[in-house]
């Protein structure tokens, strides 16, 4: 293995982590609007690590940016569609626990 | 290297155990949105089991049409059967005597055992027709074999497929088609998010009507794409013109499957062949094909989502 | 070795989403089962990245666009158009 | 059936607001504005195609009806380009926070949340200005925007002991910054 390969290595798990501690969110917070906190961040900045692994092991700088567009757009996507959630939940009336 | 055999069986076994539980719990599921919910992931997975089985070409189309349009388009459904049907559960079925259980059982579990034997005998190691596909690939003016198959080798099954999808437009219109209804107002989150999006979707969906002459990709994925991005338009709120539901709309959602036809009565008479191009022409005869079928499928798919009829005064 | 990596995170992600099931099944509001659909979306656009670059095919990268670009798609539908009006339980207290 | 002077290509329907109507012929856009959308699209595409050049004669007609629709679609956006890396730096720093705190709290065995919903009354113009700023504090630590007025937001904050307004003006005046347009203070309060 290489210094790369290592390097990677350790984002891929860092990512994993990430993605773990969204799903734990995801099960253990108690009412929509936690599980949202935890399935945006927790779960886009997992995809940010392992992209990153990834993009270091890309072959070409082509293939480095379609993973970075990939990303930006899960990034963009999973901002606006928790905000809609978010704003839907609160006009029906769903209370926050506290 | 036998880590990885060991991990790839791991991966394997859980994706089709989660398959063979989602599809029960979709099935058995009293609550329609948790079915709806579950089969999303279900199309998920299936998209993975795909890449499994080395079928990209698969995987894409169910990446496009299975986990992204059906959902949406199930989720609509959902909505109109709230709105027409007092309550939200599912009428149950009554449970039938003993002796229509038997039948039952005994009809479904002989089929499933005919499946098993049909897959059973048959030959392990055959390449079927993938020889032959392989060796005529030089004249079929694609360079991927799946594109080959679709749109040369047996182009009249696509030919067929796209009046299938006309077909579903005109059921929905000849019966009236559905009341037209306002959009939740888009709040400006949406709105932008839409507007961003819309030209990312038709980048993606011309780079994969591209890349279908070598790779996966092709009509039916960009098609999809393409739709997607009428969908997220209806959804924010916005409606096609008045003229543009006119014949602008009756064009489009046919000119995939009129140039079909028209390709085949060409080559019935110059080739004596239904779709049989002359080999120099192929390559760009499958281009043009593919372009405006994917304007077709496009349209064709916004339209079943946004469901009206384009003249809904005409059936008072 | 880099490569065992790869599928021993695909595989990871891929238990982690198993375990994303249990909240569509339990609920308890509509939304927290769009969520968990919405986490399944993101975590095979990781794993389809994964396997792109474990099996060398770059082509799995356009089935992770595809569905990056669609899965937003579904969840808005469903806040526009299927998510009900009625009251609904609110959290799950344990 | 309505009558229309150019016959719109899509209408769009809200309740109280004036129906707009797009036509892609008919739009005021400058110069600058469509080469930089020509450049953002062209690179989309490369970075789609993986640079084959075959591709090109596709690619093409494809950018340039992206471009039109999204003429059609997007008003001129006007970024302060060199404030561009600052604001990239700041989100990726900001944003790995949010995700460390999260997993944080969902890993810790007593999971320390305190949620709470306070409402930051906005200096900056309605627009896309005050949804980057949406989608951008969506994605930092601790607050999520339950609801977007053009005065105001609400907030939903996983922990109230953690002063979320301090973050949040930081945000807002880095979009203020990114976009090149002053915050005005003299704003009435929800």
């Amino acid at each position: 293995m290489t210094l790369t390969d290592y390097a990677t290595a350790c984002l891929l798990i860092l990512g994993g982590i990430f993605f773990l501690a969204g799903t734990v969110g995801l099960l253990r917070f108690p009412d929509v609007y936690t599980r949202l906190h935890a399935l945006t961040k927790a779960d886009n900045v997992g995809l940010g690590f392992i992209m990153a692994g990834l993009v270091l092991q890309a072959e070409s700088w082509l293939a480095a940016g379609k993973l970075l567009l990939i990303w930006l757009l899960v990034l963009f996507a999973s901002a606006s569609v928790s905000y809609l959630i978010a704003r839907r939940a609160l006009n029906k009336g769903i209370r926050i626990w506290m | 290297m036998d880590v990885i055999v060991v991990l790839e069986w791991a991966f394997d076994a859980v994706l089709g155990l989660g398959l063979l539980w989602l599809a029960w719990r979709t099935l058995n599921s009293p609550d329609l949105f948790k079915a709806i919910v579950l089969f999303i992931s279900f199309g998920l997975l299936m998209a993975l089991a795909w890449v499994r089985l080395n079928a990209p070409d698969i995987a894409l189309a169910e990446a496009a049409i299975g986990a992204g349009l059906t959902g949406a388009l199930l989720l609509a459904a959902l909505a109109r059967l709230r709105t027409t049907t007092d309550n939200t559960m599912p009428a149950q079925l009554p449970a039938g005597s003993w002796f229509q259980r038997g039948l039952l059982i005994v009809l479904l579990s002989g089929s499933a055992a005919g499946l098993g034997y049909a897959v059973w005998i048959l030959p392990s190691h055959t390449s079927g027709l993938s020889m032959a596909v392989t060796a005529n690939l030089d004249v079929s003016g694609a360079r991927n074999p799946v594109t080959a198959v679709l749109l040369n080798f047996r182009g009249y099954d696509t030919m067929l497929e796209m009046i299938v999808l006309l077909l579903a437009v005109l059921g929905i219109w000849s019966l009236g088609g559905l009341p037209p209804r306002p959009e939740r107002p888009a709040v400006a989150v949406l709105d932008t998010f839409s507007r961003f999006l819309i030209p990312v979707f038709i980048l993606a969906a011309a780079y994969l009507l591209w890349v279908g002459a070598d790779a996966p990709g092709g009509a039916f994925q960009a098609g999809s794409v393409l739709g997607a991005a009428g969908v997220l338009l209806l959804l924010s709120g916005w409606r096609p013109g008045v003229r543009l539901m006119q014949w602008p709309l009756r064009l489009a959602l046919t000119i995939g499957a009129i140039t079909f036809i028209i390709l085949g009565v060409l080559t019935l008479l110059y080739e004596q062949q239904l779709l049989a191009y002359p080999v120099a022409q192929a390559g760009r005869m499958i281009i043009l094909l593919e372009s405006l079928a994917t304007v077709s499928i496009a349209v064709t798919l916004a339209i079943l989502f946004l469901g009206e009829s384009p003249d809904p005064e005409e059936k008072k | 070795m880099i490569q065992a990596l790869y599928f021993a995170l695909a595989l990871f992600l891929l238990l982690n989403l198993c375990a994303g099931l249990w909240r569509i099944l339990r609920g308890p509001t509509t939304a927290d089962r769009m969520l968990a659909a919405q986490l399944f979306g993101t975590t095979v656009v990781a794993m389809l990245l994964l396997l792109a670059q474990a099996s060398g095919n770059p082509v799995l990268r356009d089935v992770a666009l595809v569905f990056a670009l669609l899965a937003a798609v579904t969840a808005v539908a469903f806040v526009q158009r299927a998510w009900p009006e009625e009251k609904e339980s609110e959290h799950d207290l344990n | 059936m309505r009558e229309y002077h150019v016959s719109p290509v899509l209408t769009y329907q809200q309740p109280g607001l004036e129906e707009m109507k797009i036509n892609p012929l008919k739009t005021n856009s400058n110069p600058r504005d469509i080469a930089v959308r020509i450049l953002l699209f062209s690179t989309i595409w490369l970075i789609l195609s993986g640079g084959d050049l075959s591709s090109w004669w596709i690619g093409i007609p494809a950018i340039l009806f992206a471009v039109i629709v999204s003429i059609a679609l997007i008003p001129p956006v006007s970024l302060v380009w060199f404030e561009v890396p600052a604001f990239i730096g700041f989100f990726l720093i900001r944003s790995l926070a949010g995700g460390t705190d999260v997993a944080w709290r969902a890993l810790h065995p007593r999971m320390p949340i305190a949620p709470d919903l306070v409402v930051y009354p906005l200096h900056i113009p309605p627009g896309l200005p005050q949804v980057f700023m949406t989608n951008t504090v969506n994605l930092l630590p601790g607050t999520l925007i339950a609801e977007l007025n053009p005065g105001f937001l609400k907030v939903h904050v996983l922990d109230k002991h953690q002063n979320a307004m301090i973050e949040l003006q930081s945000v807002e005046q880095r979009v203020a910054r990114l976009f090149g347009i002053p915050l005005q203070f003299d704003n009435k309060k929800p």
